[in-house]
């Protein structure tokens, strides 16, 4: 059962694609509130990738790590730091704890490679974070709205998307 | 020669072995599959989104409604992400309760799975009402325990709602009884049937490597014979403590799936037994933790899996200092195993779909979310 | 596929392959062997077997015929627990019910006590819809007053959908229901529970978190009692010396008795006012709360009555009309609460006459105010 | 059995009615009794059917409408007569409409050459095998018909299985069938049932044999292949499970029926469950006997025959009750078998249908037809057929070499067959396999 620190992975992945690593800054996932306690900054300890250099850090930490099951992509949409964050998660197929690679891109901008034509397990978590968060993956070979239909407007699960409101409730009828 | 066309024929999104409202967009050439595109998301209702709007205990219920058929598993998958995140403790007792629990809803799970399966292959529901039997046992018990069959909600942050019941036990041991004959009996009334092999065998044939590919998890990757189990791989709770055997497929077919998911029942079964044997008693620790209904964690984010019966259910949570999830992400094993159901049908005929689709048992509430 | 790529040693355990055994050359076998399965069953179904640890024979429950066998942690739609004794109900409105409720469909409003405006441990309204509660018995299960509990009725359909937005009254239920259909859940929490009720019924004033089921009767005897109480107050007032309405000691006071009590001490004060004044001011008093007295058996009717009088009053007494007022006091102190007691069946009716009662117990209250000073 | 009736009639009523009017009123009776009877034996297969298997599932079954449920049929009844009749806009109407009444009508002409009871027939045709199975065929048109005119994709699909399901099986069907009536050497299906007279023995095959009606077909190697051969071909021509693949529900939603509701749908149930029926009733008549049974031959023998105008008209009657007493309860017996398969087995895939029915059942059948003629050859042939080997040998001898050498062959090819089959089925599975590998 490898177990692999994320500071380890870190040290591992500045040698073999030092590019690759971008300096992580604490991101504040709320405005500070006027008074009372603050809550603090968000800094997890995993590797961030350039979203240039994720397809290769990726199958690198496949190919060369042998971790081969991936998980798990989840999208953090953080509203006021201006950006989005993907979660890229990693097993090894004989066991042990995760290995993360973290991915930042611009709220206005999200474009991220596609990791689906290299690695197949990445297709459904693809298409669901288009879908939800209008991340565009280049690349994807399929990338449609996996849940919302096709006309959709909007990216739900954005923090910016109105929870209220029933702008979409007429589409139906009129198209 | 004459004009051929290929057929494009809509199973779903109301089609009686769907499983819920799933869409198959099949091209057929004759009865071949020609080509297969999974369309879902009838019952979206972005349960993420309404999970980032409640407090972390509001959502426990939610989590219910994911995998309607393991609401326990997913409560445990919950409570585990939260308890990591907020640095919450577990008392031993309620560690056992919580295995006790999922190991039975992983029984019942494979009792209905198969049931469905062998449904789908047209036998007139006979042995699902066999499982269903069994399944309605333990959710009596779950019933007992939690108040409710399906949707129990019964974990919470740091334990369970309340401890067993004094009729628990004794029912649970009348029940460990029944199921070693009821596996017996499927088994003897499927594992040799001549159409059963038929149908099942060379059928959805997932080799291992592009299982792995695939990221599909629970009994699909064992039966592809990767023996890749959460509760060996990386274990939780109090699974280290636990002899029971992981059982995985030679090609990767229904029929694999079938028997590993079967095999799986008689393991689920031993661990149950040997957490009657090791249960702490009602001393170990209060389990029921009225004060933690306002979890408020610190910043920062936690991924908490577990091997529920479907596979690897994870939650990945990130807390931004208030009483509400910042982000609230369900990894649902229904929605990733279906992520090869295209090249498992390719080249086979419309009846197999629908069994390829039965064996890879999923469940729309997860699939949808 | 022979040997797997992935040797993965795994603890405590082994990796087991399945055996499929699939290369036998077969004749039927099988298929008999499922025959004789399914033909055991068939055979076992006529015995009726529910047994957990059999798996042959019928374990069907005739539902209707046959209700259910229902575990007491079974949880369905949430009520709310009234004392039996005292009518009190356990809710003190704290808000903790509605506040963790998943889909929010709890609401309540805080009683207020109709003297002073001051919010009071009782709940006035309490509404859940039931159609869209999702049982997770979250309610119940923050409650600290073990007010709201999870109900084992299951038999809840209607074709009125209105009908599962269930109000205080429906919700009720006697603390001695719950105790049947969850007797050890309930022997648990009982101690603290009407302790904790005890403590809370102090801070009730007058009739507040009452439930409205044991409204009439509890009208009755206590208009019973006010008429009684003004009689003695008026024996009192012949014999200035006596404080007649003494309640009888050493025993626990039931809440009729307790307004009763404080209907009369009321009663005594304004017959004492009264004799300083004209015996022509003083006239009136009677006659008030007599309606009530009479009209028991149709309370809410009289109480209404008494309402519109004591509004009119009231509207006197706004007019300037000073010495009329006075003796509305005691019998304002009924109407205030007897017409939330009325039944929801003329919800208009009854919505005026509080609000007159609530008027005309303002009314009196300044006037009151003003004379005592 | 008009004969019977006339005899009825005019000698014990007395009415000295025409010649023309009495076939009339007979023949108008037996179709009315016919078209009665073919509807309720639907309504209780349906109910039979729900019975019995919810007991293989631990269940009880309907039990609300009438005691025990057994109003349960006719609410259904009411409840198909009360729908609304749903045409898709896209479909056929014309065909769509005719569909349902070509598929009711050959199963309810199917009744006219089935014997209920001794002289209970109410056709004797001399080809009433043929009759029966060319008419059965007719249904698989309107199948057809329904699939086509649905146009709906699973309809389609549903009427192509059907199709060529029916088509392929009645091949087994009609092949088992003809081994028997090699051995009768008819084709009336009253003769068939009177060859079946005897004690384990056919007293044909083995004259001296007591009359106990127990000399069935089935107990012979040859009848016993043809029965197992004929009754799977059954389950194929009657859609039950495992071989109900053109409505396979979970695949095919309910194949050609998909587009049908109301009572058109209820026209498609009825049929199916009628053919059921009728299925159950040939195996009955073919392999076991019909009427046949013990005391019914004795009682009929009493009774007014064309062979005894004198007897009694009351042993008629015995007779005909006993006769069709025991050929219900065969024909209910086989219902109860096709609802036991129903609850034990999954279904077939149609290219695993074909396989079985073309490259097993076909050449087993061929196999036994072979028996069929070793069967004639060793009981009843002599020097002048060619055959010398049992020249002079006592009855019994003959029957035994005939049973010995039939069913050795048989079971020989049942052995070698099964291992071909599945020879060829590994075969088959590995080529798909390297075909899918070549294309992935």
């Amino acid at each position: 059962m490898p177990e692999m620190t994320p500071a380890e992975l870190r040290a591992r992945l500045a040698t073999a694609l030092p590019a690759a690593l971008v300096e992580a800054e604490p991101l504040a996932i709320t405005p500070p509130p006027a008074h009372g306690p603050q809550p603090g900054l968000f800094n997890p300890p995993d590797p961030l990738v350039r979203p240039d250099y994720l397809v290769s850090a990726a199958l690198w930490v496949r190919d060369t790590l042998g971790y081969a099951y991936l998980s798990d992509i989840a999208v953090v949409d953080y509203l006021y730091a201006g950006c989005f964050e993907l979660v890229y998660r990693f097993y090894h197929p004989t066991g042990g704890s995760s290995v993360v690679l973290r991915v930042r891109v611009p709220r206005d901008e999200p474009v991220v490679p596609s990791l689906t034509p290299h690695w197949p397990a990445a297709n459904f978590h693809e298409r669901e974070a288009f879908d939800l968060f209008g991340v565009e993956f280049t690349g994807h070979p399929f990338l449609r709205r996996i849940y919302m239909w096709d006309e959709f407007e909007g990216f739900p699960m954005r923090k910016d998307f109105p929870r209220q409101g029933d702008k979409y409730l007429g589409g139906e009828s009129e198209g | 020669m004459l004009q051929t066309q290929e057929l494009q024929v809509n199973i779903g999104p109301q089609h009686p072995s769907t499983h819920g409202v799933f869409r198959m967009l099949v091209t057929v050439d004759g009865e071949t599959v020609v080509d297969l595109k999974p369309v879902f998301g009838y019952l979206h209702r972005n349960h993420e989104q309404i999970a980032e709007a409640n407090s972390y205990l509001q959502n426990m219920p939610y989590t219910d409604r994911l995998d309607y058929f393991n609401s326990m598993a997913n409560n445990h998958a919950y409570a585990m992400a939260v308890e990591r995140l907020a640095g919450i403790e577990v008392p031993e007792r309620a560690e056992y309760i919580r295995v006790l629990m999922v190991e039975l809803t992983r029984i019942l799970n494979h009792a209905s799975a198969v049931g469905f399966m062998i449904n789908d292959m047209g036998a007139w529901q006979t042995p699902l009402a066999f499982g269903m039997r069994e399944r309605e046992k333990i959710l009596d018990l779950f019933e007992m325990a939690s108040g409710a069959r399906l949707m129990c909600n019964y974990f919470r942050f740091g334990g369970v709602v309340r401890d067993l019941p004094p009729e628990f036990i004794p029912n649970l041991r009348e029940l460990l009884r029944a199921l070693p004959a009821y596996i017996d009996e499927l088994e003897r009334l499927l594992r040799d049937n001549e159409i059963l092999l038929q149908r099942a065998i060379g059928i959805g044939i997932l080799p291992p490597e592009v299982a792995l590919s695939y990221g599909v998890s629970g009994p699909v990757l064992r039966g592809s014979g990767i023996p890749y189990d959460v509760r060996k791989a990386e274990p939780y709770s109090v699974y280290d403590r636990f002899d029971f055997d992981v059982p995985i497929g030679k090609v990767g077919d229904v029929y694999d799936r079938f028997l590993v998911r079967i095999e799986e029942m008689r393991q689920s079964k031993r661990i149950i037994e040997q957490v009657l044997e090791q249960l702490p008693d009602a001393k170990g620790g209060h389990i029921n933790p009225k004060a933690r209904q306002n979890v408020r964690p610190p910043v920062g984010d936690a991924y908490a899996r577990i091997e529920s019966p479907k596979g690897e259910l994870g939650f990945y949570l990130v807390s931004d200092g208030s009483t509400k999830p910042y982000r609230y992400k369900v990894r649902a094993p229904s929605f990733i195993n279906l992520t090869p159901l295209a090249d498992m049908c390719r080249g086979y005929k419309v009846a197999d779909i629908v069994v390829i689709l039965g064996s890879i048992d999923i469940v729309m509430g997860e699939v949808d979310r | 596929m022979t040997a797997s790529p992935f040797e993965i040693e795994i603890p405590r355990g082994r990796v087991i392959e399945v055996q499929r055994d699939d290369t036998r050359v077969r004749w039927g076998g099988g298929l008999l062997r499922g025959m004789a399965v399914v033909w055991k069953h068939w055979k076992e179904s006529f015995k009726l077997n529910r047994s957990y640890s059999q798996i042959h024979g019928t374990f069907t429950i005739e539902y209707p015929e046959e209700q259910p066998r229902i575990p007491e942690a079974y949880r369905n739609m949430p009520i709310l627990l009234y004392d039996d004794e005292t009518g009190h109900e356990l809710c003190t409105s704290c808000f903790q019910c509605e506040r963790i409720c998943p889909p929010q469909v709890i609401h309540m409003t805080q009683a207020k006590d109709p003297a002073t405006g001051k919010p009071v441990p009782a709940v006035a309204e309490f509404i859940i819809e039931y159609d869209a509660c999702m049982s997770c018995g979250f309610c119940a299960e923050v409650c600290p007053f073990d007010a709201i509990k999870m109900d084992h009725e299951f038999e809840l359909s209607t074709d009125d959908h209105t009908r599962l937005t269930v109000h205080k009254e429906q919700l009720l239920r006697p603390i001695s229901y719950y105790a049947k259909i969850a007797p050890t859940m309930w022997a648990e929490v009982r101690e603290s529970a009407l302790k904790k009720l005890q403590g809370n019924v102090r801070r009730r004033p007058d009739v507040i978190g009452l439930a409205p089921q044991l409204t009439e009767k509890i009208a009755a005897r206590r208009a019973e009692l006010a008429a009684q109480a003004v009689q003695a107050a008026q024996a009192a007032a012949a014999a200035p010396a006596a404080p007649a309405a003494a309640p009888a000691e050493g025993r626990k006071l039931t809440p009729e008795e307790k307004a009763a009590k404080l209907a009369a001490i009321r009663a005594a004060k304004t017959a004492q006012a009264g004799e300083s004044a004209t015996p022509a001011e003083a006239a009136p008093a009677p006659p008030s709360p007599a309606p009530a007295g009479e009209a028991a058996p149709s309370a809410d009717k009289a109480a209404k009555l008494a309402a519109i009088r004591a509004a009119n009053a009231a509207k006197k007494a706004a007019a300037g009309e000073a010495p009329a007022t006075l003796p509305v006091a005691p019998a304002d102190g009924m109407a205030g609460d007897t017409p939330a007691d009325a039944p929801p069946a003329a919800p208009p009716a009854d919505k005026a006459a509080r609000l007159a009662a609530i008027r005309a117990a303002n009314a009196a209250k300044k006037q009151q105010s003003g004379d005592g000073s | 059995m008009y004969d019977m009736l006339t005899a009825l009639i005019n000698g014990a009523l007395g009415w000295g009615w025409p010649e023309w009017a009495l076939n009339l009123l007979s023949y108008i009776l037996i179709v009315t009794i016919v078209l009665v009877v073919a509807p309720l034996q639907m309504l209780f297969f349906t109910y039979y059917e729900r019975r019995v298997i919810a007991r293989m599932q631990d269940r009880v079954g309907p039990n609300r409408v009438g005691p025990e449920g057994i109003w349960q049929p006719i609410a259904d009844g009411v409840k198909m007569f009360t729908k609304e009749d749903i045409v898709p806009q896209a479909a056929d109407r014309i065909v769509h409409f005719l569909a349902p009444c070509v598929v009711v009508a050959p199963t309810v002409l199917m009744f006219a050459v089935v014997p209920w009871g001794p002289g209970m027939v109410p056709v004797d045709l001399p080809t009433g095998l043929l009759f029966f199975f060319a008419i059965s065929s007719i249904s698989a048109v309107g199948l057809m018909m329904a699939g086509w005119a649905s146009n709906n994709k699973f309809s389609l699909l549903g009427a192509m299985r059907a199709v060529a399901q029916m088509v392929s099986y009645e091949i087994p069907a009609v092949l088992s069938l003809i081994a028997i009536v090699i051995i009768v050497g008819s084709l009336s299906i009253n003769e068939i049932i009177a060859y079946q007279a005897g004690l384990i023995i056919s007293n044909r095959d083995l004259p001296g044999v007591p009359d106990l009606g127990l000399g069935w077909f089935v107990f012979t190697p040859v009848g016993f292949v043809a029965f197992v051969a004929f009754f799977i071909a059954a389950l194929a021509e009657g859609e039950r499970t495992p071989f109900d693949i053109p409505e396979a529900d979970s695949e095919i939603v309910a194949g050609y029926m998909t587009e049908y509701s109301g009572m058109k749908f209820g026209l498609f149930y009825l049929a199916q469950y009628v053919l059921n029926f009728l299925l159950c009733a040939i195996t009955a008549i073919i392999f076991f006997g019909g009427w046949q049974g013990p005391g019914v031959g004795w009682l009929y023998a009493q009774g007014i025959t064309p062979a005894n105008p004198n007897g009694n008209g009351l042993f008629n009657v015995l007779a005909g009750i006993l006769g069709v007493f025991y050929f219900l309860l065969k024909t209910y017996i086989f219902f109860f078998v096709m609802v036991w398969l129903r609850g034990a087995f999954p279904r077939l895939r149609i290219d695993q249908l074909m396989d079985f029915g073309w490259k097993f059942l076909i050449p087993w059948t061929l196999a036994n037809l072979f028996s069929a003629a070793l069967w004639v050859a060793f009981t009843r042939w002599g020097p002048a057929e060619g055959m010398l080997i049992t020249v002079g040998w006592s009855p019994v001898l003959r029957w035994l070499a005939a049973f010995v050498v039939t069913l050795a062959i048989n079971l020989g090819v049942y052995l070698w067959l099964t291992r071909v089959y599945a020879a060829s089925q590994a075969e088959r599975r590995r080529a798909e396999l390297e075909e899918l590998s070549a294309a992935a």
